[in-house]
């Protein structure tokens, strides 16, 4: 490797860091996305340069295609859909680490152990990305149903895949050079590890999953490095794999739940136990009345959940809001860590339909003063607002922080019917005192409610 | 050795350990300020791993001479520094309950 | 090639790095900040290019498909990551 | 290099990068600690057990004499004299990497051995570590007093360090193109020596804490570079964590006070800047006595201490904990609020009060004490002077105007403790002692603190 080269990998090392760092507010992020795709531009252009590449046309091509898939992706993909194009882009991801071992191992098999076992870790983390990922767009996608798909003697068949996987890597280590069909084996095997260990994991845990498999797919890259011996590809890859990390534990734990929990127990599908003793009685109220409540607002909090997305209600909600400024009232966004399908995506949603990032909120920044909020609006959030998982030690989703919307002054969900949600857990938060429910379709009530302001 | 082949290796390392440290050492809060400094001080010390060589591979009196002499300097830094840390910072200490 | 324990440093020093920023990262920015590290993780692009470059012919197949789904990793993440980054705006001073 | 002993570097590199990581909170920081003492434990043992070392009687020797001195100065120096210990501190890291630094040239050197590249990290290193060695020593004199404390400026001195620079770094260059001339090498060493004074000298005292953490800058790097020079990864990384460390500190201090780091080092601030924006009109200042001051602190609900140096100099910090314990006593909440320059080094302050006892949960930075200033009923200012002066906020011609400060005329009372009505160490005529609300307490800070406590424990 030249010394020109690997100058040019530390420049794009570095330039990948700070533009992470700068991922730290959004009033710097697109500056920090333009270095880091800067820091891929140095990479590659170092790469090309100083390797006696001899067959260039190949490249070529790949990369037009490759550019030409990425970009239009890029550019039609709804931003409803973005778990689903994550998944995908992750999944490539494992894919193009997998093949790298793959290449380097047919190029020379008779390598040492070292080389061995790296270029067998990578096939097999690489393949359990792709076909983890896979599995996890189309469930995303309702390709597959999102439900978990349990069968019986389906642990056993994990430990026999996990285990296969570890024989045959012992196995081909110790003689890489003769066992080229253990090798074609393990990348089988660890392409059927993806698909069994995410198929029993339900859509509510997707982004737990989503997750991990980015970890995973950083991680595959820096095994990749660590089979080339290139130092770029193991810098870039642990940092992806500990942001993979870090947004994995921080999903959890907004979910109330381990780690362990969510790969192994098939949770989204259980549970519906109906604990709600005494139920109390719902008051629901009109548009207009909605309207009055607002109106007379100084202070109104939105809590949007995923329904809010699927009924595509932002803009509408979006508008409401700055109805409700022009008229005095101050408004925020409250979003709950896991509100959408992947880590901070309510957020892209609502920057989407135009809200300014100063009016989103984070749960922690909210709960504190939100006995000062006069209205608080639920649209089409359920349990991120439950106040069993405050009061209710018997509920299973006791102990998973909320957005103490209870604590408001007035609260007003907006909700189709008193169905439970998602995870199917009674809301005691819809018989309190000072709830009051507004049935229908969010966008159409939201539309409603402007219309009402309008026309005053 | 020609250092043109392991340099590349040692920049990558010192500039990924420069941004760490960047990352770490501006959390450290003002109060800890001052057993922050004397601390990373004590660490710079390491400069006695160097020194150790340099004194007992035998080479020359001159050698030993300037590499004993390193160590008893990087010595002082790791030993007084980590000490008086330490001094430092068992005297911070939170409330006792107030006394009956 | 032998196994040497210089890349064992630098995995851990930028595993450590990669801890330290990321856990920075606000809330608000966590989609784009995942479609971001995507892209960046498209960096096994050098390792397959490197592969695609090879003088024989399965290397160069393997590394062909490699290098297209780097690329749209790399590509597709970083112009998602930028339209998504573009959305985030301050509210205009009101007139 | 044999593989266990990289892998203990390894495994000392992790344990110092934790260590630093634990110092983020006073509950962590010991612990931390410990794991940056294992490290260095492994480290030694490791290149003890892994090098070829031969000889061993020296080496014993100099661990011994360096030990001995170091744990001497570790338990007998005041907490006061902490600046002048860390910068004795300095120079002896980067006196050490001096001497390896020029040993591996002369080794190299016999063997004819030295590279280009090899030239170039010993030249680094040696260039730091010896203007690191003579301007800590600089420091550390003008700490102690035994250089005087005022910047000592000349004509022409811009143009002289400049110049010495310029040759140095010349020589610099032309080494790395011919490694073998010994003759350049050890004038270029002797001439860094000098920079070290040189760089020193035109900074006041008041400026210290930058220089302080500069120096931790340079002595680090210097380790860095012996890192480079002997391809050895751990001291690279200690090397560069020092250095990052006090790079931030220099940041943070010159923020503090308001001055950009050019200007500290080439600005020669720190001379009294002649200073004529006197109050238009001269207003009359309130004293208050003893009696009275206990009289208003009894009354006051939420109590804020803004100790200055001059309170470390009068060693009252064990008098005033006194008067904190009997305010809390009475149900008052007090707290002290630190800015960041406060006493000579970043940090100093907590230190000494954290010596007298003080809970550190009562230790508040400025930026988190500022914005609830107007709750606070009573705040005794000691010692402190240009870090509590409005004018920084209010007045454009001051010359500390824009430096950060704490807001203690936005509280209900404030009590201040002074010798006279003498200006301060920076002979900036402070608006504070003329406020409504400010009270002035004449006469030395541990007397009038005793006599406060006296009058608190009377009843």
């Amino acid at each position: 490797m030249t010394f020109l080269a690997e100058m040019v990998y530390i420049a794009a090392a570095v330039l990948f860091v700070v533009g992470i760092k700068r991922m730290s507010a959004p009033a710097t992020a697109r500056k920090g996305n333009l270095l880091s795709s800067l820091g891929m531009f140095l990479a590659v252009l170092g790469t090309l340069i100083h390797f006696r590449i001899l067959t260039p046309e190949f490249i070529l091509l790949g990369m037009v295609i490759g550019s030409a898939a990425g970009a239009v992706l890029a550019r039609v993909v709804k931003m409803t859909e973005m778990p689903q194009m994550v998944a995908l882009l992750n999944g490539f991801g494992g894919l193009a680490s997998l093949l790298v071992g793959w290449a380097e191992y047919h190029k020379n098999p008779s390598a040492d152990l070292y080389t061995a076992v790296t270029t067998f870790l990578t096939v097999v983390v690489g393949g359990l990305t792709f076909s983890g990922s896979v599995i996890a767009w189309a469930k995303l996608k309702e390709v597959m149903t999102g439900k978990p798909i349990l069968f019986r003697g389906q642990q056993t068949l994990n430990a026999a895949v996990l285990l296969s996987v570890f024989a045959g890597g012992v196995l081909f280590s110790m003689d890489p050079a003769n066992n080229y069909p253990i090798f074609i084996a393990l990348v089988g095997v660890g392409l059927l590890l993806g698909v069994t260990s995410v198929i029993p994991i339900g859509g509510a845990d997707m982004p737990v999953v989503i997750s991990l498999l980015n970890s995973y797919s950083g991680i595959a890259g820096c095994l990749a490095g660590f089979v080339i011996q290139n130092t770029v590809l193991i810098v870039t890859g642990s940092l992806v794999g500990a942001s993979g990390i870090i947004l994995t534990n921080i999903m959890c734990k907004a979910m109330n739940r381990s780690l362990a929990n969510v790969l192994f127990s098939g949770f989204g599908s259980v549970t519906a136990k109906a604990s709600a003793g005494e139920k109390g009685e719902v008051k629901s109220l009109t548009a207009p009345d909605a309207y009055a409540l607002l109106e007379a607002a100084g202070s109104v909090l939105f809590v949007p959940g995923y329904g809010l997305a699927v009924a595509q209600a932002q803009h509408a909600c979006h508008e409401l809001a700055a109805l409700l400024e022009k008229n005095g009232a101050e408004v925020a966004f409250a979003i709950h860590p896991v509100a959408g399908r992947m880590p901070g995506h309510m957020n892209v949603l609502l920057a989407e339909a135009n809200v300014s990032y100063d009016l989103l909120k984070e749960m922690d920044d909210v709960n504190p003063g939100i006995d000062a909020v006069d209205v608080a609006v639920v649209i089409g959030a359920n349990d991120v607002v439950n106040p069993a998982a405050r009061e209710d030690a018997s509920s299973p989703i006791f102990g998973m922080p909320i957005i103490n919307v209870d604590k408001a002054r007035t609260v007003i969900v907006m909700k189709r019917s008193m169905a439970a949600g998602f995870a199917g857990i009674e809301n005691p938060l819809f018989y309190k005192e000072n709830t009051r429910m507004l049935f229908g379709d969010a966008k159409a009530v939201l539309q409603e409610l402007v219309s009402e302001f309008k026309r005053t | 050795m020609d250092i043109l082949t392991v340099l590349p290796f040692l920049l990558m390392i010192f500039v990924v350990a420069i941004l760490l440290g960047t990352e770490v050492i501006s959390k450290v809060p003002s109060i800890l300020h001052t057993p922050l400094m004397s601390g990373s001080n004590a660490i710079s010390g390491i400069t006695v791993v160097a020194a150790l060589v340099a004194a007992g591979e035998g080479h020359n009196w001159v050698s030993t001479l300037l590499g004993t002499a390193a160590v008893a300097f990087a010595m002082i830094n790791v030993v007084g520094g980590y000490l008086v840390t330490n001094r430092m910072l068992s005297m911070f200490k939170k409330h006792e309950e107030p006394k009956p | 090639m032998p196994f040497s324990i210089d890349p064992i440093y630098i995995l851990i020093l930028a595993g450590f790095v990669g801890f330290e920023i990321i856990k920075k990262v606000t809330p608000t920015l966590h989609t784009p900040l995942m479609s971001a590290t995507n892209a960046i993780s498209g960096i096994s692009l050098v390792g397959s290019l490197v592969a695609a470059g090879s003088d024989h012919l399965t290397g160069q197949v393997l590394g062909f498909v490699a290098v297209t789904a780097a690329t749209i990793n790399v590509v597709g993440g970083f112009m998602i990551t930028e339209r998504m980054l573009k959305m985030f705006r301050k509210r205009e001073k009101k007139s | 290099m044999n593989y266990m002993m990289e892998i203990v570097y390894l495994f000392s590199s992790v344990l110092f990068i934790m260590g630093l990581k634990g110092l983020s909170h006073p509950e962590s920081a010991r612990r931390g600690m410990h794991m940056a003492e294992a490290g260095m434990l492994f480290a030694v043992i490791g290149t003890l057990v892994g090098k070829q070392i031969v000889t061993w009687e020296w080496i014993i020797a100099g661990i011994a004499v360096g030990s001995a001195i170091g744990a001497a100065m570790a338990i007998f120096m005041p907490m006061t004299a902490m600046p002048q210990r860390i910068a004795l501190s300095h120079a002896f890291g980067a006196l050490a990497a001096v001497l390896v630094g020029i040993n591996e040239y002369i080794e190299k050197g016999h063997l004819g051995e030295i590279t280009n590249g090899l030239m170039g990290a010993l030249g680094f290193e040696v260039l730091f570590g010896a203007l690191t060695v003579t301007g800590s020593l600089m420091a550390f004199a003008k700490l102690n007093e035994m250089v005087k404390g005022a910047p000592i400026t000349y004509k022409g001195q811009n143009l002289v360090n400049v110049s010495l620079f310029f040759v140095t770094v010349g020589m610099f260059l032309y080494l790395i193109f011919n490694p073998y001339d010994y003759a350049i090498f050890y004038t270029m060493i002797a001439l860094s020596f000098l920079i070290g004074v040189f760089i020193v000298l035109p900074i006041g005292g008041a400026d210290m804490p930058v220089v302080i953490s500069l120096m931790n800058s340079y002595a680090g790097l210097a380790a860095a570079a012996t890192g480079f020079a002997i391809d050895n990864k751990v001291l690279i990384i200690a090397g560069s964590l020092d250095g990052s460390s006090g790079f931030i500190l220099s940041i943070i201090m010159s923020k503090a006070m308001n001055r950009s780091f050019t200007n500290v080092l080439f600005g020669a601030v720190g001379t009294p800047q002649v200073d004529t924006s006197k109050l238009a009109e001269e207003r009359p200042i309130q004293r208050i006595g003893i009696e009275d001051a206990k009289f208003v602190l009894e009354q006051a609900e939420r109590v804020v201490v803004v100790p200055g140096y001059g309170m470390a100099v009068a060693q009252a910090q064990h008098t005033v904990r006194e008067l904190s314990d009997e305010l809390e006593k009475r149900g008052t909440k007090v707290e002290f609020a630190i800015h960041p320059v406060a006493g000579r080094m970043p940090g100093h302050m907590n230190v000494l009060l954290a010596e007298a006892n003080v809970s550190y949960d009562q230790l508040l930075e400025m930026e988190v004490i500022n914005p609830t200033m107007d709750t606070v009923d009573v705040c005794i200012v000691i010692g402190a002077n240009d870090v509590v002066n409005p004018a920084a906020r209010t007045e454009k011609a001051s010359p500390i105007y824009g430096m950060p400060i704490i807001d203690v005329d936005k509280a209900k009372t404030v009590i201040v403790m002074k010798r006279s009505m003498a200006s301060g160490f920076a002979g900036i005529e402070n608006p504070l002692f003329y406020e409504p609300n400010t009270k002035m307490l004449f006469g030395d800070a541990k007397n009038v603190m005793q006599e406060l406590v006296a009058e608190f424990k009377k009843v």
